[in-house]
């Protein structure tokens, strides 16, 4: 379990704060609903990046004052944005075609596991009398040229998020580069996962203890 | 001279029959034509497949529909969301059909029903449970899996501006859905909130040009469907 | 041979005429290259009918005054066009969605040879050294709601069009609905090919004559 | 700050190598990059695929570069026109690789190429010479032909009017083939007419979003190519 009495590992804010430092600047980039959505708060000075959100529009802008919404314009998680100047709209196809044909350079996903493959499983637990919704994930991993999944480590219950072999169904099979979560920051690789950074107050060992996969350390001129 | 205008809602969803397929557009409340599924609840058409991204929200609109147990089946790619009690409580029951399809594949196979392409190729689902029983080809090495178009009887769409030919412009992120729709359908019927003369829409911004819609219904101040869905109102009200 | 003393048969502004009174008002259009694009100007007053051209654009209007050509604003045929109030623009993609997907209600073409089944030859001679050159036409025939092919009965060198079987490489099998020539007007049936009506002058007889396949005579009360 | 004007035409062209495909938009003349395939000329990358409706008119622009020899293969649907007499006379004399296409078909083909399809079926050219040689199949009684996606190196495209981005907005019927192209190429570059400042373009407008734009060069006035064919000029001047 983690410690609370010291501070251990990163909050979500330092976890969306670390995504958005490996996002080149430039880059066009579709953030999934939840923790993936505070990485553009944190995006370095002097870099522009360029959010697609799938329901149909390019150049996402902040989230608007209460006065300012418009209840026609959206995210993908149905929350009132805004458009940048420069902004362009569009239907559903074209918007899958940015998609699904690699033009989105980063993807940053929520899951509820990760494989040491790269294997996501972030849309069903597979439970029976759960309702199957899928949205545009499994379109994302498979279309998009770099997925960034940013999760907490382990689940409320305690268990490992970052496993052997997802139990849970898959929204895609090898397709995650990178996991941040609130402990470390791992790459997946042919060879499996390599740690690139611990939090704060995680060790080895301990990340060890509360991952359900092997893990791996660069040597330290690979880093 | 051809004007695709019908003077009622109740006149521009009269055509729909039971056990046919619509599409109905619109992503959460943005684009969702709630006055023409109002229109299409008083109708009372059964047995419909409907094909729309959610199963709407509280009990109004698409829900409401659902709710009134006019559809038979649903081809959706989320049917859950915050607000959606309807449909869930339906599909545990056993009582609503769900074919569950990702978000892109669902754009596409609709884009494809309306472009005469029958059939397609895509990366999306393989390795997954949606990918089951379905065919499989690797292509340059990757695999894809086989999806067919989809075609409606019937489509409920909301633009912005509609002329006589049908031109649509839509707003902001209502687009969503729309433009494919009408594609789609045998019949695109769309609630408008302004219809132009012919011109005033320029012929380089037209989103929806008119040859994919065959019914418009000026709506001026369409309802607000968040508004209800907060104060908990069901329709038929 | 055509008598070329008294007046026999339609010429082609007469054929044109004799399509553009077949085409229902509000509809949907596509003019091929040649003859076809005549029926515009013989459309009925009181009827409004829409012209797409595959290129780009629905709502095509009359040919422009020398001086307001528009060097970009061309029809199928690279000839200068206009475009009518409520026109829309839209790129290949899209306008063969009008085509391939069904959307268009009439497509009038020319033709080299048509079949007594339908099948319509006018894209290639298949002669060894020409060079081949199809455009849109395949798409059109495999697309639209109904073709109307607008043709001379028989070639320049008196060989007829109408054939039993296109020697030609097809465009379609089984697509032409209706045969528009300067000596008559023809239906292609499952059953065959049949007479809807004779140009002046010329009798059942001589259309046999002149035509490659067999034809057929309505009876009276089919008409 | 994202920036996608380039400052001259052969900077446009400059990555373009030998073997590679390009994609050239326009349909006759109207579209036609005729500055960009000018600067390739200039340029002299060799042994091209090139996938454009058609092969150019007279001595300028994509009939110029044909003649210039750096043309291995044309993928197009219409290759000869009025004024062409490059193409057919290097084909003939077995100079010059064609892949005819049905011109939806190859519109098509392009669209999938960008959109991430790898393949799809469609019905035009059944029962014809083109489609010889491809895997048909039958769905819902009719039979379709399997088309493969195209995707290229680069395209060269021209539009009227972008931003900083690279949205961009076309004229007229020269909009033609362009935003497919874009979409389908790994490095787009497009040559506008006029480049305005970021916000200038209202997003409801815009036709290729920048996303699928890679350069822009402004030319200012771009020259009539009917003009050039009709007076017999050749290029390189």
């Amino acid at each position: 379990m983690v410690n609370n009495d010291i501070k251990t590992g990163w909050d979500r804010a330092e976890m969306a704060q670390k995504v958005a430092l490996d996002i080149p600047d430039g880059s066009y980039v579709n953030l999934g609903i939840g923790i993936p959505e505070m990485v553009a708060d944190f995006v370095p000075e002097g870099r522009e990046l360029i959010y697609q959100t799938e329901n149909g529009l390019l150049g996402m802008g902040p989230i608007p004052e209460e006065g300012k919404r418009d209840r026609e314009l959206v995210n993908a998680g149905k929350k009132y944005i805004t458009s940048i100047l420069g902004a362009a709209y569009f239907h559903h196809a074209d918007s899958f075609t940015m998609i699904r044909g690699g033009h989105i350079d980063i993807c940053v996903l929520g899951a509820m596991q990760v494989s040491k493959d790269g294997d996501l499983a972030n849309w069903s637990t597979g439970a029976k009398n759960a309702i199957p919704a899928v949205g545009g994930a499994m379109d994302l991993v498979a279309g998009v040229k770099r997925i960034f999944v940013i999760t907490q480590h382990i689940t409320k219950q305690g268990d490992p998020k970052i496993v052997d072999k997802c139990s849970f169904p898959l929204t895609g099979k090898q397709v995650v580069e990178r996991i941040y979560t609130n402990l470390a920051i791992l790459d997946v690789k042919e060879e499996g996962l390599f740690v690139r950074e611990l939090a704060p107050n995680v060790n080895f060992e301990y990340l060890k203890k509360h991952t359900g996969a092997k893990l791996n350390q660069y040597a330290k001129s690979q880093v | 001279m051809i004007n695709k205008q019908v003077s009622s809602l109740s006149e521009a969803v009269a055509e729909i029959c039971d056990d046919a397929i619509v599409m109905i557009g619109g992503f959460g409340e943005a684009g969702s034509p709630i006055e023409l599924i109002h229109a299409l609840i008083d109708h009372g058409a059964k047995n419909l497949t409907v094909v729309s991204n959610n199963t709407g929200s509280g009990h109004v609109g698409l829900a409401a529909l659902i709710e009134n147990r006019q559809v038979k089946k649903m081809i959706c790619s989320f049917p859950r969301t915050a607000n959606s009690m309807v449909f869930p409580e339906l599909y545990n029951a056993g009582k609503i059909e769900l074919e569950l399809v990702p978000q892109g594949t669902l754009a596409e196979r609709i884009r494809a029903g309306g472009a005469g392409i029958p059939a397609f190729y895509v990366p999306a689902s393989v390795n997954t449970p949606l990918a089951e029983g379905k065919e499989s080809r690797v292509i340059n090495e990757q695999e894809y899996v086989l999806e067919y178009g989809i075609k409606a009887d019937f489509a409920l769409v909301k633009a912005e501006t509609a002329d006589r030919y049908g031109n649509l412009l839509y707003h902001a992120t209502a687009r969503n859905f729309g433009p494919i729709m009408c594609t789609a359908s045998k019949v695109a019927i769309v609630q408008v909130k302004k219809i132009v003369e012919a011109g005033q829409i320029d012929p380089e911004t037209v989103v929806t040009p008119g040859i994919f819609v065959q019914k418009t219904i000026e709506v001026i101040n369409p309802t607000d469907e968040s508004k209800l869905v907060e104060e908990e109102i069901s329709y038929p009200w």
